[in-house]
């Protein structure tokens, strides 16, 4: 047992670190921040950048452009990727559909898509959630049926992130109505352009217009584009859900946030003294600081473990690393709040990128409540944290 | 003791919920809310023909004489729409400064355009360095002749962007956070030197930051002694943060019954998600939250006019801790346990979730209010 | 709505709170400030006093010794009496087995068991919870076989509070072994004296023998000594059950606890300021003292609906005193080994009685750590705070 | 980095895992814990034997030369039987004095005892005003000659019942509170004028008040600088605090077991209670609190040893902090879940839950060190 990094790992460290520092432009990565949202461009520069040096898709096989990193390497890039404020490589291309499509889809459906997936070339979305089912995944309702060589798709998704943007969508359809839930899904890809679909912005209670209703009206789908078998798109759903172990707990992003909350801490004062020297402010910090650096080992733990456990076998124990990362992200957005008390009672404008002193506020007072909002949907989404403790009592507990 | 409503108080209670039943529906409050002022000035009018605009002004100035608890039962009723309208700043905050610090002259210049709903009113306090702290006042207010001149700018007015005339503290001896020197100034919209930039604000309402350039005001407009005036401020306040816990509740009460209306529908799993143990007993908790707030709405309610100021400000912070931390859990868990529909602009909890969050920092914030409490000896006698 | 009390409230509350001050011997009453047990002496001779006055048993109706009191009377005395430290009349006596004969038992019953029992003369204990029926109370085992006029009890009790000094002990027992479980059960007194009765004390984590087990073999029991009608002591049961409503906040115990732990926390001294000057530390027992204080509101609002429901009908809402009541008590321990530290560590003499500094620390904190363990049964006894949850979410909230 | 055990620190862990199931049996641990000294003196030779006495002294000391890894293993394994044996009072403690500040002759002198099984230590530092400070010493040690003589009182000194010698802090120069002027002394528990007083704490093990009436002390058990021990016992204890925590992660680890346990077996209407929702969502928390625990707990033990005090002091902290907050949680869940048996002397949980109670207490609680924290500006760089 040797719990720190060791020479090679620090080295690896540095270079990520410097390469996050020197090669995404910081005008990019500033907007994390400061609190403000990503263009669609931002996202594809960091990607490319990535890209060019063929780091944007640590976790995939070599000769499918991965980096043959180590668990602890690919942990120690994405955690220095979150601190620098840059943007992830599109989770949608990288972690959930590419894996997918490597395991289980045929060497032609690889050909085509995998390389421009890599490259962003290709902006892939998710197709999943549908009105009716939420954490019942299953129980989906989009149809596709089978109409010589194409099939014909009919139904809505929704919560589909950033859909604005993509050129293909991978979703599950119903291809048996007959069978039993679980047993009659489809995992099918496809094309955003097709005639037939609609993409309707949902508006959160951040103000923002990331997710979106997806609408299919006998949208037309050549069969070449059902990845594996017909009726088996449960189980590529599973591993896809399954598949979020690195990166869950945004370690990376909560320290990152410590960071910005010392700073602003530092800054804001309250009487005349600087809100960071109020005691039970500075505990309260400290306090999930804490829970932070536990969740941090917690983490390095269930990477380290993915060794003797063989990679892609998914560790339930990752359940926790989803509860306490949503717990300590929300924490954090508290904690800004806190900062700010009655200045983050304004609505900034509505074009944060300008220069718009907030009325009596500081400029970065306004993005602060909308993400105190806007984060409280990380304890529901890619699994709710009711469902993590479902998970943790059954598959782990025996309950 | 006794917690029943009178006759005259339940069909105000009645009439109101009625009244916002009919008239504040989701797509009604939604068109508000995108009107030029943000709220409904038929409504207003609507209002001010019940009478609401008259409770708490006394009937020898053209009110009805109500009580705190009248003020009590709409807020909540008020809350419970979300109703956008400026109740608060107007009657509530406006109101009491006339009430307990106006002249003869000042209330009978001012208390009938507010009671005929012809006259908002707005507290214009906050300033950039103050935070929490009504004494600290960097405004000044320097004699000129028989008058007044201000300087100074506020900010986070709220009900400020339409408002007729605001009540503005300044400074008129002291320093900053000096507890005496502050003065109270009625101070018109269309003062010469006074310009206001209205803005949303992040539940929805509408605010505005103030610059006074110079604004000169007449001695007429200077409520009670133009350095002492931070017992009346507080007094108001106080009666303000019990006013905003009635309207809390209002705010949870509709969270918790929507959610409860939503966990006895939503099916997932084949079950209503409402028959999960799990969610059953968060529901518990929700209910337990909502009573001890209820609770302490109640008291606040029974304690803002306590001549005591050290036991009023003891039961007011006391209860806004209560309110803060029953609303943030109940917004957090209504939030949670819808899921995703919670999230979105198109469902009332999003927006109750954000209602409750500002009316947490508004007044002062729970740990604000938790640290006054303590240093005030706590509110256990 | 008028929420202060009125002139005769007050005069009643002064006039309360006066006998308590006066008539309750100091050296009894000191014991709860201290943190001390009492002794059944202690027990008895301030029943024996309040018996005197006519204040034992004010929620029996007035021809049985009751008081007339309103419900807010009755909850002025017992918060009174609570918070000057006094031993409360019997519960056994004056609020479990009491209120059952008055409202189920025969005339004769009546007659030969309430006097003794509202003047102390008989010591009653209760016979409901048995070793494999906790929560599920209606699961229990023991028999009473009927043969010729009297029952043959056998089977064990559990959790039995001071059972060690009973005269008497109403029981739950089952003499119908084909019914449902709950339509089998009958409620019986028996004589504590009875050949076949053993108790064994057991001992809990604080160190005291208050519970005991009670063990029934063959024991002989005259049908006299059922109460209503055979089969129907679930009924019963439940009526004694729901019939905690005033006092099970213990509003009274945890405002005299808040002022010891003020007082304590101004004696002692970490480093060179007193505790209480510590703002985390004043600040946490502001937070407690809030739920308090809204507790107590709640509390009232319970009992004055009482006027409009009608008396006896429990209130469901009274699931949320006993939760937020257990919190706040459990809450008091915590505060109060705050403020000892490491001196809590010491184990107390058994003899607490007499002059034993401890060692290091002083006098009164031996007692601080055994509370803070006893008290975790709050939120165990008197149906869990999982089954009030369970109740509010059935009874209240319709889920 | 690397998480697993070595061959050697596996062995040893089963090899204690094993003795521990066959010798720590709840009718056994009762009965050693009614003995006289409290433990058993039997099992403590039988540790000599396996080395676990030897553990983490150096070779050249007699010792094994196991690092903070070793010690980690050890407490876990301790923790979980709820090990009544002065293992952290002598080994680790008393242990670690000498280990980082005895002279060659102090360690020649006392080590082969220790490691041998025939003298135990004890650390005598708490004084009735000192609460968690470690530099608050009343305690004098006055030059005598060449030598020293100690005047004073100590407390809850753990292990100190049956302590052949005692590791003693006491002031030989400066005010009550100052950093400098402590030294640490090495103390026969037979000396003349010292008198303890024994008796058992609030989780069953056994301390001791101690009284030193003009206790002569021979220059040479002086440890390291007479004035200058403050940083020495900081260390000491801080590696204290990292065994602690590893007990503590036994102790938590033997709670959820067997609530796990009972939660599978236990049946109410019809069913086991661990198949109601409710009860699962709470047993996976406390399962989402020990590994929490877990981590800050090798955290801890990574750090025990480093060299940069300050880095040292903000990971000791947080560690303390996560494992008082889980063990709370835990602690009180794993009672709560199981009713009333827990609350008896007759069953583990309810003695597991005393001594993680008082762990919290030991070297500081959380609220303690999370103000140490904050003072130390977080643990997150």
């Amino acid at each position: 047992m040797d719990l720190r990094f060791s020479p090679e790992e620090i080295a690896f460290r540095d270079e990520v670190r410097h390469f996050f520092a020197t090669q995404i432009p910081a005008a990019i990565r500033n907007k994390t921040i400061e609190g403000r949202k990503f263009e669609k461009s931002d996202i594809v520069t960091a990607h490319k950048i990535m890209y060019a040096r063929g780091w944007a898709t640590p976790n995939w096989p070599k000769e499918w452009g991965g980096t043959g990193w180590t668990p602890i390497q690919q942990y120690i890039f994405m955690e220095e990727l979150q601190q620098s404020g840059s943007p992830q490589p599109l989770q949608f291309n990288v972690q959930m559909c590419g894996p997918v499509l490597i395991q289980f889809a045929s060497e032609a459906q690889k050909k085509r898509f995998l390389p421009r997936m890599a490259s962003l070339d290709d902006w892939w979305c998710q197709g999943f959630s549908e009105p009716g089912a939420g954490s019942d995944l299953a129980s989906l309702k989009t149809t596709a049926k089978r109409d010589g060589d194409t099939y014909v798709v009919n139904g809505q998704k929704t919560w589909t992130t950033l859909g604005q943007y993509a050129d293909w969508i991978f979703c599950l359809v119903r291809t048996d109505l007959a069978a039993k839930k679980q047993e009659g899904i489809s995992f099918l890809l496809i094309d955003m352009k097709t005639p037939g679909i609609t993409v309707r912005p949902i508006q959160t209670i951040d103000g923002g217009r990331e997710v979106n209703e997806v609408f299919f009206d006998d949208v037309r789908v050549p069969v070449e584009n059902l990845v594996g078998q017909e009726n088996k798109g449960w189980d590529y759903a599973k591993f896809l859900l399954g598949n979020e172990r690195v990166g869950i707990a945004r370690v990376g992003v909560s320290k990152e946030r410590i960071r910005r909350i010392r700073q602003l801490a530092a800054l804001e004062r309250d009487g005349d003294r600087p809100i960071i020297e109020n005691p039970r402010f500075a505990e309260k910090l400290a306090a999930v600081e804490v829970e932070l650096k536990a969740l941090e080992m917690t983490q390095l733990r269930v990477v380290a473990a993915e060794r003797n456990r063989g990679t892609g076998k998914p560790d339930p124990a990752s359940s926790v690393l989803k509860i306490k990362g949503s717990e300590i992200q929300q924490a954090t957005t508290e904690l800004l709040m806190d900062i700010m008390g009655p200045y983050s009672i304004p609505m900034a404008d509505d074009d944060m990128d300008g220069s718009n002193e907030l009325p009596i506020a500081p400029d970065y007072a306004g993005g602060i409540a909308p993400a105190y909002f806007n984060w409280r949907k990380i304890s529901i989404y890619g699994g709710t944290n009711e469902i993590q403790r479902n998970i943790i009592a059954k598959a782990v507990l025996g309950l | 003791m006794d917690f029943d409503l009178s006759d005259e108080q339940r069909q105000l209670k009645d009439n109101l919920e009625r009244l916002m039943a009919a008239e504040y529906g989701f797509d009604k409050r939604t068109a508000y809310a995108a009107s030029p002022h943000g709220w409904s000035r038929e409504l207003w009018a609507t209002y001010a023909e019940l009478g609401l605009l008259a409770v708490p002004f006394a009937e020898a100035d053209g009110g009805i004489g109500g009580g705190p608890t009248e003020t009590m039962i709409i807020m909540e009723q008020l809350g419970h729409a979300m109703a956008l309208e400026p109740y608060l700043a107007t009657v509530v905050l406006g109101g009491g400064f006339l009430r307990h610090g106006g002249s003869v002259e000042q209330k009978a210049r001012l208390i009938p355009g507010i009671v005929s709903g012809e006259t908002t009113l707005a507290f214009a306090q906050q300033e950039k360095q103050s935070r929490y702290d009504l004494a600290d006042v960097a405004t000044t207010a320097r004699r000129d002749g028989n008058g007044w001149v201000i300087d100074g700018e506020k900010g986070v007015v709220i009900g400020g962007d339409a408002a007729d005339h605001f009540i503005v503290t300044a400074r008129t001896a002291g320093a900053r956070r000096d507890h005496t020197g502050i003065g109270a100034f009625i101070v018109d919209a269309k003062s010469t030197g006074l310009s206001r930039r209205g803005y949303v604000t992040q539940d929805g309402q509408r605010a505005a930051q103030l610059t006074f350039a110079g604004v000169k005001v007449p001695a007429s407009d200077v409520i009670g002694d133009s350095a002492g005036a931070l017992p009346l401020i507080e007094r108001v306040v106080d009666e303000g943060i019990a006013a905003l816990c009635a309207e809390a509740i209002g705010v949870m009460t509709m969270m918790h019954a929507t959610t409860l209306d939503y966990l006895k529908t939503r099916k997932q799993f084949g079950l209503t998600i409402g028959s999960f143990q799990a969610v059953q007993h968060r529901a518990a908790d929700m209910f337990v939250a909502l009573e001890q707030a209820r609770s302490m709405a109640m008291f606040a309610t029974m304690m803002a006019d306590d001549s005591d100021a050290r036991e009023r400000a003891r039961a007011i912070s006391a209860a806004k801790v209560q309110i803060g931390r029953s609303g943030r859990q109940i917004g957090q868990e209504a939030v949670q346990l819808h899921g995703g529909i919670a999230m979105t602009m198109e469902y009332n909890v999003g927006h109750a979730f954000k209602r409750m969050t500002m009316i947490d920092r508004m007044f002062g914030d729970t740990d604000h209010h938790l640290a006054r409490l303590a240093g005030l000896g706590g509110v256990i006698g």
